[in-house]
């Protein structure tokens, strides 16, 4: 019984190794077999056909329920829930509106807001930077946020903001990610929040080669490079994954759209032993507050999406 | 197909040494997979079942052929001339730009019969114009075409993400897609087709582009060995000096084959636009273009060949990933290297079997031995 | 001015970083070529060294073992090709479309089943990785106008392997140019009948020239994970392979003006980093992606515009064949 | 560098021959292209093989070179047992060989060339100060002139032949090996080469030459081997032999030598060039203001060194190439850089070219027979339809043509390159002269050929022009212009520098002509007058 009733996690092209987003799911969902010892199935897609290939392959199998990483697979989740009303699914970064789905999307410009106002402050020149990994929807709610947090702590300082490029290996190019990163620092950023996947990576290298600061996305990559990381914006996609399984196996999922926000710990900015000695009092008490007011709606974060506009 | 200077009869030759060679890449493979602490047999096992054994699986591991076929014909055609067109890949996303184009503008207003017509002449219109560049380049300046085609891949992935991302995406999404064409868009999955006919059969995103792509295939025969066009194309690929004295236009030749290839490129946006996916989307190529270049080489150009390779490297996406489906152990990069070992075996490593079996069989068959 | 000319030499050391791999494997390219073998496995050897190098270097905490072993991967590989296309005859693209393949699934499958990273290499740190070398005086003078930012920021800073790179071209120059083995190795990819009855066997001749280009290959690959990164990430040469091949011919198969093309290749790639978002006189702020394809437009343009027709070695691609 | 080696006496007062080959066997798979083959060259002579084509000559060579391997037999060299397995054990022995088509790379200059497998240590730089001396005093013992820096590219033929030359002897071969060496010669370089020749075996050096061209044999050689299909079939001394015997033991059948042919008629001019020139990309003038009449029912020979606008001519004239100045008109069309004639557009105006270089221009190796027996005519509706080429009437056609002129293998199906040259010759002569033409441009018709076949080609040109045809023949065989040609042309530098009636020809006066000297004694004498 068990076995067949196995949950399902289905990757997106980046991979479960990405070192981002698809990792972060990976981890949760191996925290949930250690803790319950339950097998789960997985795939990684490798091209756009598989993912309902492998969304359906799932629900064939009688996985229940059957997880999608990513935006690109809402239609592919569509189509297997209508094929399998049976089956519950969810869908982490995109709504999908079917009874049996559940829909997870995170406010990533809260998260985001937040360590620009860390950035603000840890820069010494006034010159902060982004760097994203494809020019798409997603990644300039990141980069919105971001600049809007910049801005709230240090009104004049300025942010340079670089996309890595425009095919599948943008999300995998630590080489282009170095170079991006060292032309910001050239022209004098100090603080560079990284929004690439594996790209990343490469970002911050640089920032440990030349003495800067970066900040990690989507899991605590803090202990990366000690002393180097100022933080990392986490997207709890980790817990997502967990809780979805947990709540499918004890019963407590439930369909429709849930929103992650700061408010809902879904979305937070990571302090630990690898970067407290960064972050000074003041640091401290500005993130508290920033936080505490997004929280109660005192700042409203613009989000992106909500007009495809970042207004400046 | 055959190779003149083999001694071998042809069914040695195009037959079982091909066989001979994918078998001694699985060997090699499963010598890995062992090496990694995995059954080899178990693996071959879940391949071979899941390319082959099931209606499902033959949808997908057909689904697969077709795209290659498209693109394995456009190097083909373009080797023919003389010219090596590494753009496929470039060619094939913006064919599938032309299509989308055309069905979001008509899906509306157009029933199936009459879009499918248009889009077909749009995917062939926006992948031969894609592949037209780097020709007129090589006809009027001599701009190395292995060079602008490499660069028009790249172009043609900055042009997709704009338009995508500023441009087609459908409004308030979070995913760079255009929005899904009305079903009058849809060509019919084969699935659908054979049931109409009351034969049913399980779904697979297999559609109706793969009768199109066995149709280019007679047409790419026909023209290459049979039409006076198909007569230049080899000519100047074969001896430009002669073409001249011939009366034939090299740069004419370079850019009706170069736009034969990227319309050859761009029907594989029929099969996954209209066929599959039912929207733009990014990255919908997949590497297929590059693919080609390996499946129409080892299909040594010609249709029946690049069918073969075309359906050998369909199974081996198909297979590898029920493998991956089966067991998480087999990561999908194991499949990768499998490839990459059937395309050195049977491809690279084509004639190193051809000696010793040519010792063989005339051992075998010492009587045949021509006399000079 | 100051600020305006600093900007302008950081973003020639941009170039010359992104330079270094396309500029070795340019010239693995160009010798392979003039012994008449046409390599498109480039960016498969590259990843096997890179790959390689970042194992062997965590393994034994030295940058140079990594190096080492870079070089024995990216050899093997090129001696496959050999194997494939010289003793075999086979069809030289099939071979590096296969050996691309292949490295790309065997570095991320031996990845993790040694690292169990996701076939990534654990970050390298210290002597695992190539540091940057630091000229003498080089702090002293960086306020010193106009030179000194030349010799602190543009001469100074890189690490082994980029002086390597740069010292590899008069070397290459020279073997080609001015040695028996470089005579040989052009007349080969010329015109191998000749080499042949000149009493030189074509197949030692281009074993040779793989071997080198092997080793160039497994130099540019180091570099990506011991040298400008640190550690191994999958497909993290990111097509740079492809690119270098674009340059050999740009270049003619020289290897002055490939440096020049792999240059041109780098500073395009830095120039467009650095025009992202900006505001253009004229034309405002630029599509970002039209900015990314930059490079590749302008590449087109200049190959159109000025290099004209490419003649690529006589013999190169075509079996050596004598005797049916 | 000194010539030694190979050749030691013997002691005995008989020097041992320079080469002994016993029982050469050879087969390529499907041919036994060496049948038992023995020969005997003694040192210091000049020994000629002659044979058809595909008798089996360069295959014996090769094996003598080490080029190919033979599957039995022995060699001796200078009366020793030597295995030879690779030209470099060849060289070793003191074998030197000018193959048919030069081994020469393209690029490199003449010195490069030289030096190339010679090099003289792991530097060029050394070596080349030393070749440019050794260089020196070869050009002087044997006067071989050519300028060592000069791109091989760039030569004409005949240089590059003797940058072969030198390459030989700069390795100190003293037997060497010439493989069709007058093929692409003017008459005046062969005459240049034989005294070369001479002056190597006055220094000790043994030659074996192969030639298809008997009076050469006769010229030169001090003895001569026939082959005929694989075989060696008879060895005579040159002195006690005939052209006539050998031709006949080389065919198996009698050979008429000389062409047979009546006075012509000739009729209106069919084309008429008028101050045609061409200058070409890298701007040198190729041609320079030619003018003249084709008329029909003649043959007009063009003669002239290689290299001096010939084969410009024959380009623009067919279409190929635009002419930069000057017009010409074919029937009534007239065609000049404005009004640029296609190929295509040619062959409408029924004119035919038979081009001087087969193997570049005149068929497509790796095409069927049948493939290139269409060339050119393709878009012909007798052999294609509105879509599909007809390929049965090609067959079938292609077959005729085959059978018509003894083409041999006669199977439409093998690829063009699987024909020797003079078969090829006869293919693409088949596929131009079939097509019955007003007009017919041909070059260098028998390049190559062996004598039955230029037997047969020269009365296919002969029996166009009785039937009407206009024919533009090019050759730098003095001979064949001669006794084909109604009126001869000489070319120089572009220009046409003389115009002799077939009745008086004089190979004297043209040869001079061809060197344009006959102009220089003339300006000279009138300056002399003057
Ligand atoms: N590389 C080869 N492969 C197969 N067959 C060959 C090869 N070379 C020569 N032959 C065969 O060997 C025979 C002898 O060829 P060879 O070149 O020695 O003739 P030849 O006497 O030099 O002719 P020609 O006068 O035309 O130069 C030919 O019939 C040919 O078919
Ligand atoms: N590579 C080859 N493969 C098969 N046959 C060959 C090959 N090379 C030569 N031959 C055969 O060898 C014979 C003679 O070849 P060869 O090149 O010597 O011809 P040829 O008459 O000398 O031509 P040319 O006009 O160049 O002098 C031909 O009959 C041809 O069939
Ligand atoms: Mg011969
Ligand atoms: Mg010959």
């Amino acid at each position: 019984m068990a076995a067949d009733k196995m949950p399902a996690v289905v990757f997106d092209m980046g991979g479960k190794f990405d070192k981002s987003f698809n990792q972060g799911v990976y981890d949760g969902v191996e925290k949930f077999r250690k803790e319950t010892g339950i097998k789960y199935r997985e795939f990684e897609v490798k091209n756009p056909t598989q993912r309902e290939q492998a969304i359906r392959k799932m629900a064939q199998r009688g996985s229940d329920p059957v997880l999608g990483v990513g935006f690109a697979q809402a239609s592919a989740i569509e189509k297997g829930a209508k094929a399998f009303p049976k089956t519950r699914f969810t869908i982490i970064d995109m709504v999908v509106m079917q009874p049996n789905v559940q829909s997870i999307v995170f406010k990533e410009h809260e998260g985001s807001f937040l360590v620009g106002v860390l950035a603000a402050m840890a820069s010494k020149t006034g010159k902060v930077g982004f760097v994203g990994g494809m020019d798409i929807p997603l990644i300039r709610r990141f980069e919105c946020g971001y600049i809007h947090g910049v801005k709230h702590a240090n009104a004049s300082a300025t942010v340079y903001a670089n996309m890595t490029g425009t095919t599948p290996s943008a999300w995998n190019d630590p080489t282009k990610g170095a170079e991006l990163a060292k032309s910001q620092f050239d022209r004098g950023a100090d603080v560079i929040f990284a929004a690439a996947g594996g790209t990343g990576i490469g970002v911050y290298q640089a920032a440990k080669d030349n003495g800067k600061y970066a900040i990690g996305v989507d899991s605590n990559q803090n202990h990366l490079h000690p002393g180097t990381m100022l933080t990392s914006m986490l997207k709890r996609v980790d817990v997502a994954a967990y809780n979805t399984f947990k709540s499918a196996n004890d019963g407590s999922w439930k369909s429709g759209i849930q929103v992650l926000g700061l408010k809902e710990g879904g979305i937070d900015w990571a302090l630990d032993e690898h970067n407290k000695a960064l972050i000074t009092p003041a640091m401290m008490a500005a993130m508290d507050k920033a936080k505490a007011e997004i929280i109660s709606g005192k700042i409203m974060v613009h989000d992106y999406m909500s007009d495809n506009k970042c207004p400046k | 197909m055959a190779d003149p200077s083999s001694k071998l009869p042809t069914w040695v030759d195009v037959g079982l040494l091909p066989l001979i060679n994918v078998a001694l890449a699985f060997v090699v493979s499963g010598l890995l997979i062992a090496a990694l602490g995995q059954d080899p047999f178990e693996a071959t096992w879940i391949m071979l079942r899941g390319a082959f054994g099931y209606e499902e699986s033959l949808g997908y591991t057909f689904y697969y052929t077709t795209n290659f076929i498209f693109t394995g014909l456009a190097v083909a055609v373009a080797f023919h001339a003389g010219l090596f067109n590494i753009g496929g890949e470039g060619q094939a996303y913006i064919g599938g730009l032309g299509v989308a184009i055309a069905c979001l503008a008509l899906d509306q207003y157009l029933p199936f019969g009459l879009l499918l017509p248009i889009c077909i002449l749009a995917a062939a219109l926006f992948g031969a114009g894609w592949a037209f560049i780097p020709a007129y380049l090589l006809a009027k300046r001599g701009s190395h075409v292995v060079i602008t085609t490499i660069m028009f891949n790249f172009i043609a992935a900055s042009l997709m993400v704009y338009l995508l991302v500023n441009v087609m995406i459908k409004p308030g999404q979070m995913s760079p897609e255009s929005r899904e064409f009305t079903s009058n868009a849809w060509l019919p999955y084969m699935h659908e087709v054979l049931g109409w006919f009351g034969w049913e059969v399980a779904q697979s995103p297999l559609n109706l582009s793969l009768l199109w792509a066995l149709v280019c295939c007679v047409l790419v025969w026909g023209l290459i060995w049979h039409t006076r066009w198909g007569y230049e194309i080899r000519a100047v690929g074969a001896n430009a000096d002669a073409a001249v004295y011939a009366g034939i236009s090299p740069s004419k030749i370079i850019i009706l084959a170069m736009c034969l290839s990227g319309a050859l490129s761009g029907f594989v946006g029929i099969n996954e636009i209209m066929g599959v996916q039912h929207r733009l989307l990014l990255d919908f190529a997949a590497g297929y273009g590059f693919t080609g270049i390996a499946v129409s080489l080892m299909g040594r150009n010609h249709p029946v060949g690049i069918i073969l390779a075309a359906l050998l490297f369909g199974a081996l996406y198909q297979g590898g990933a029920e493998l991956a489906f089966e067991n998480s152990a087999f990561s999908p990069d194991l499949i990768v290297v499998i490839q990459g070992l059937v395309v050195l075996f049977s491809g690279a490593l084509s004639y190193m079997l051809r000696g010793p079996m040519e010792r063989l069989y005339l051992r075998l068959s010492p009587g045949r031995l021509v006399e000079g | 001015m100051g600020e305006d000319f600093l900007l302008i030499i950081l973003t020639f050391d941009a170039t010359i970083r992104v330079s270094v791999p396309l500029i070795l494997a340019a010239l693995a390219g160009l010798i392979v070529e003039r012994s008449g073998v046409i390599d498109i496995g480039l960016e498969g050897k590259m990843l096997a060294a890179a790959f390689a190098a970042a194992a062997a270097a965590y393994a034994t905490n030295s940058a140079w073992l990594g190096l080492g072993a870079g070089i024995v991967a990216s050899v093997l590989l090129a001696l496959l090709h050999g194997f494939a296309c010289i003793t075999h005859r086979g069809n030289q693209i099939v071979s590096g479309v296969a050996i691309n393949i292949l490295v790309s699934g065997l570095t991320v499958l031996l990845g993790i089943s040694w690292f169990s990273l996701g076939g990534q290499t654990p970050p390298l740190t210290g002597d695992a990785r190539f540091k940057s070398l630091t000229f003498p005086g080089a702090e002293a003078v960086r306020d010193i106008p106009v030179l000194g930012p030349i010799y602190s920021e543009l001469l100074s800073g890189h690490n082994i392997l980029v002086y390597l790179a740069f010292l590899t071209v008069p070397m290459v120059w020279w073997l080609v140019y001015r040695t028996r083995f470089g005579l040989r190795l052009r007349a080969t990819g010329e015109n191998p009948a000749a080499v042949d009855t000149a009493g030189i066997s074509v197949i030692r001749m281009r074993y040779l020239a793989l071997i080198l280009c092997g080793i160039l290959c497994g130099i540019a690959g180091s570099y990506f994970s011991t040298g400008h990164g640190a550690g191994f990430l999958r497909e993290m040469t990111a097509g740079k392979g492809f690119i270098a091949l674009a340059a050999m011919i740009f270049g003619k198969w020289r290897p002055v003006p490939v440096l020049f093309a792999c240059l041109l290749f780098g500073f395009l790639d830095a120039i467009a980093i650095r025009l992202q978002g900006v505001e253009l006189p004229l034309i405002g702020e630029m599509p970002v992606q039209f900015i990314q394809a930059l490079p590749y437009i302008l590449t087109v343009v200049l190959l159109a515009g000025f290099i004209g027709r490419a003649i690529a070695p006589k013999a190169s691609g075509v079996p050596y064949v004598k005797e049916h | 560098m000194t010539v030694a080696g190979g050749a030691t006496s013997s002691g005995t007062g008989h020097p041992a021959p320079a080469i002994q080959l016993r029982g050469i066997n050879k087969r390529f798979s499907p041919v036994h292209a060496n049948r038992d083959v023995n020969l005997v060259v003694p040192a210091g002579t000049i020994h000629g093989i002659v044979g058809e084509n595909g008798a089996g000559k360069s295959t014996l060579m090769s094996i003598l070179y080490g080029f190919y391997q033979a599957d039995s037999g022995v060699i001796e060299v200078g009366g020793q047992v030597c295995p030879i397995n690779s030209p470099e054990d060849a060289l070793a022995a003191g074998i030197g060989m000018v193959h048919q088509h030069f081994m020469l790379v393209d690029v490199f200059s003449v010195l490069e060339n030289i030096l190339l497998g010679a090099e003289g240590g792991p530097l060029l730089a050394p070596g080349m100060a030393a070749a440019r001396k050794e260089i020196a005093r070869l050009e002087a013992d044997y006067g071989l002139e050519v300028d060592p820096d000069a791109l091989v590219g760039d030569l004409a033929v005949g240089l590059r032949q003797r940058v072969e030359l030198l390459k030989a002897l700069y390795r100190g071969a003293n037997i060497l090996i010439l493989d069709e060496p007058t093929g692409v010669l003017t008459p005046q370089e062969a005459d240049r080469l034989f005294e070369i020749l001479r002056a190597m075996r006055d220094r000790g050096v043994t030659v074996i030459l192969i030639t298809h061209k008997l009076q050469e044999i006769m010229a030169i050689t001090d003895n001569v081997s026939v082959m005929r299909a694989g075989q060696m079939v008879a060895h005579r001394e040159t002195a006690q032999t005939t052209r006539e015997e050998l031709a006949e033991l080389m065919v198996g059948r009698k050979v008429l030598l000389r062409v047979e042919k009546s006075v012509a008629a000739p009729g209106d001019a069919l084309l008429r060039a008028d101050g045609l020139s061409l200058i070409d990309a890298a701007k040198v003038t190729r041609l320079d203001g030619v003018s003249l009449d084709l008329r029909a029912g003649e043959i007009v020979g063009i003669a002239g060194v290689t290299g001096n606008g010939q084969s410009e001519l024959l380009e623009v004239l067919s279409g190929i190439l635009p002419p930069s100045r000057g017009r010409f008109t074919v029937h009534d069309r007239a065609i000049d850089q404005d009004h640029p004639c296609t190929p295509e557009e040619m062959r409408d105006l029924n004119l035919a070219h038979v081009p001087e270089d087969r193997q570049r221009m005149g068929m497509i190796s790796a095409f069927a027979a049948w493939e290139t027996a269409i060339l050119g005519y393709h878009c012909d509706p007798a052999y294609t339809g509105p879509i599909l080429l007809k390929t049965n009437a090609i067959i079938d056609d292609t077959d005729g043509k085959m059978a018509r002129f003894d083409v041999r293998p006669a199977d439409p199906q093998l690829t063009s390159d699987s024909f020797s040259g003079g078969n090829q010759q006869k293919l693409v002569l088949a596929r131009e002269i079939e097509r019955q033409p007003d007009i017919l441009l041909v070059g260098q018709p028998t390049r190559g050929v062996d004598i039955g076949a230029i037997e047969f080609i020269h009365q296919q040109l002969i029996d166009m022009r009785d039937a009407g045809c206009a024919v533009l023949l090019v050759s730098v065989e003095l001979e064949e212009i001669l006794s084909l040609s109604d009126r001869i042309l000489v070319m120089f530098e572009g220009r046409i520098v003389g115009e002799v009636a077939a009745a008086d020809a004089d190979a004297r006066i043209i040869g001079l002509m061809m060197a344009n000297a006959h102009e220089k004694a003339e300006t000279e004498g009138a300056a002399a007058h003057g």
